[in-house]
């Protein structure tokens, strides 16, 4: 099993031009930061990427709408930067607005194996138009189909040679379906351990998911609203 | 007089039952924590994946790992415990959660919500919402009863595009608690000070007054 | 919030004549027993239990097929005992073969709140017949609908006062999906702590989906077959 | 002379590469793991709820929560993870595990494979095999090459009720290696000693032989 590599850019070779990837977090909280510094160093162009949120301007997938190289973002809510607004409406950037929890399921079902599900998110809304709808037990569902991308980029907090992983606290968030779902999965994690490292009962994500992993370096883990109680 | 944001919060606050799990959303609804009476115990939810979410940190214990839905930094709670997205909705759309506080652009006497898009202006996603009206066992709205031009924002029916249909039960808004049932908004109680007469004029749905309207106790 | 029970008993005290039950473990590994001691003592009948397998002839659900409590398994695998293939055999009992992916996905799903999925187990067998079966991506599917039971009875190594619950190695198993499946989740815990001294990075089963919880008595954990290395 | 069962295991473990995430079923299949050829690493799948399977405990290491899809006490390796049943079919639907070796009654020369009841037998039921089938990426059959009265069980069309349809791609039997492809078996290898003629003999499905059929290193 030769699942480590040194480095973000190491990690990312083979992720080209118009690649689908999925980049995990929420907001800026458990964001794989080595992993897109790579890609906007690599300079790879026309992505699609699916993410919760779009970054802000001066930190995760915000850099990358800065260098133009995302075009189009899969999220459920994005705006809190002017630069992507800025492309949205001058049509450089295309944007496709799921709810949240259709997106986090849809992402599921991939790590599933489950190619289509029903969920009652949408129905009546114009997220319904062009869908099958249906009724089970008297409730109106959606049927929604399973969300593959080329690539998972994603951060653990620790994570052994074999692609085990471990999050902290709210980290996991889109993180931990978006490594089941990839078709190469790559993980960052602050800390690389050997096998037997890790508890076996305390594993977020086996490492059968997970591809290529690699330590990485200067977290900045941006806080976007800093709240606090006096 | 009509409520303030906190005045709302703090009469939705009276709807918490001992043992509820409880999603509060962003404005006025986050405000709810604030108002827990006394001698019950709730958990809050937290859709980016917490349970027994707790208050802002003190500036020493701010964690960047730690956020809740609004991208704030929180605190979690002892027993409260973490998970994934997927997980996440999986126990918002199964019904777990007990109660649902969100705000509303609209609401429309049959209980469609409106609160996530307007036509014309950017639209930044719909986030969690549609998610939660659409699985939420009890949803109560949080809200002004008018919008800044006045106009009534509890309608005979949604103009703006829906988030959920027929999901919404009850309403706080700064004006009054309405039952949203039968198609219609039934007055429960009014603000203190505020007139039925009032009310009537800033509801332009469907109003059933029955009897007489108490002032609400804050 | 008040989830603790004193004991089995008290904690099944609304289980009925004909309900249906989810009974969690693996063969003998992880399964409720002083749940099914207590079914056994109070002598309700009739009962449908959805459970991987059906026990052995004198320890498990076993036990509850020798006091004719049982009018239905839902199971994958079942007749390790000759008390259960005699009252199969008999038309005492009735029985339900599920794959086992398919029964623990469909338990997955009550606990997600998705109605019906799609999955390729069983097409071209027995097990589609009068199925929706459909097509994704060239491959064929079967919908399969959601699982639900009025109780889930399960079996946790820890667990808090407000039914955050951690499993020890394989006693997951179906324990955990029924765990988030039930209408009323009852869990016996080996040990039974406050808030707070589990980990909430560790927890296998959050709280909100368990309404009752005590500390279980005397486990046997009986070993099915013990093998072992010289 | 035809294989015994560890032959047959032993053949098959020559098709393990390393980081191959591996499924074996009960019975034969269990044998491979004796055999992982050296300087390779794979990691062993247990439908219940395991990465990371290793041998039996020693008695004194017996764990009544430590068991594996046979309900046998073993172990688990550095590294190893656990997880619940759900998950578990979860990564087996969506193609982690590389390789599935399973047992069979009956092979077609299309790929059905009959492994699960036999009409009149007391039914035991499909355990996970159904789900293993449908999804594994790549799935050989370890079995014998006829049944106790000497008939073939490499068939034209599978005569019990199917387990799945098309999947299998290979046998090892202990006549031969077999890959299932193009609505036949095309034979591979011979068993030591055992000749062509044998194995023409005792298939009953449609067999390809092409060139000169080389023995088995074992």
């Amino acid at each position: 099993m030769k699942k480590v590599y040194r480095n973000a850019s190491e990690a990312i070779f083979d992720i080209q031009d118009d690649a689908t990837l999925m980049l995990g977090g929420f907001g800026l909280c458990g964001i794989p930061e080595n992993c897109i510094s790579a890609l906007i160093e690599k300079g790879v162009k026309n992505l699609t990427c699916i993410s919760n949120n779009a970054g802000v301007d001066d930190f995760g997938i915000g850099l990358m709408l800065k260098t133009r190289q995302v075009k189009k973002m899969i999220s459920s809510y994005v705006g809190e930067n002017a630069e992507f607004e800025r492309q949205l409406l001058s049509g450089e950037l295309e944007v496709d607005l799921i709810p949240q929890g259709t997106l986090a399921t849809r992402i599921a079902m991939a790590g599933m194996g489950i190619p289509a599900f029903f969920t009652p998110a949408g129905y009546g809304t114009e997220i319904a138009e062009g869908k099958e709808i249906r009724a089970f037990n008297d409730k109106m569902y959606l049927m929604e189909l399973a969300l593959h991308a080329d690539f998972s980029l994603v951060k653990a907090w620790k994570g052994d040679t074999l692609g085990n992983l471990v999050f902290r606290k709210t980290t996991r968030n889109f993180s931990v379906p978006m490594a089941k779902a990839g078709n190469i999965t790559i993980v960052e994690v602050e800390e690389l351990v050997e096998p037997g490292q890790l508890d076996p009962d305390d594993i977020h994500v086996p490492g059968i998911y997970v591809h290529r992993i690699f330590k990485g370096i200067d977290y900045e883990k941006r806080i976007e609203r800093k709240t606090v109680s006096l | 007089m009509a409520l303030d944001k906190y005045g709302i919060a703090k009469r939705i606050a009276q709807e918490l039952q001992d043992g509820f799990y409880v999603n509060l959303g962003i404005g006025i609804p986050t405000l709810v924590a604030n108002y827990i009476p006394e001698g019950i115990s709730v958990m809050f939810q937290s859709e980016n994946g917490m349970l027994g979410m707790g208050p802002y940190p003190h500036e020493s214990a701010i964690d960047a790992d730690l956020i809740n839905a609004g991208k704030e930094t929180v605190t979690v709670l002892p027993g409260g415990v973490f998970f994934d997205s997927a997980e996440s909705f999986g126990m918002i759309r199964a019904g777990k959660v007990d109660l649902t506080v969100l705000g509303a652009m609209e609401v429309a006497e049959n209980g469609d919500i409106a609160n996530w898009k307007i036509p014309g202006k950017m639209v930044k996603g719909m986030g969690g919402a549609m998610d939660l009206v659409a699985s939420a066992k009890n949803i109560i709205v949080a809200m002004q009863h008018t919008n800044p031009k006045g106009e009534s924002k509890l309608l005979p029916k949604c103009s703006l595009p829906l988030t959920g249909v027929g999901c919404v039960k009850k309403i706080v808004s700064d004006l009054g608690v309405f039952d949203v049932k039968n198609g219609a908004f039934y007055l429960l109680e009014r603000a203190p000070g505020v007139t039925v007469e009032e009310i009537q004029a800033k509801t332009a749905g469907k109003l059933i007054v029955e009897g007489d309207i108490p002032e609400m106790h804050l």
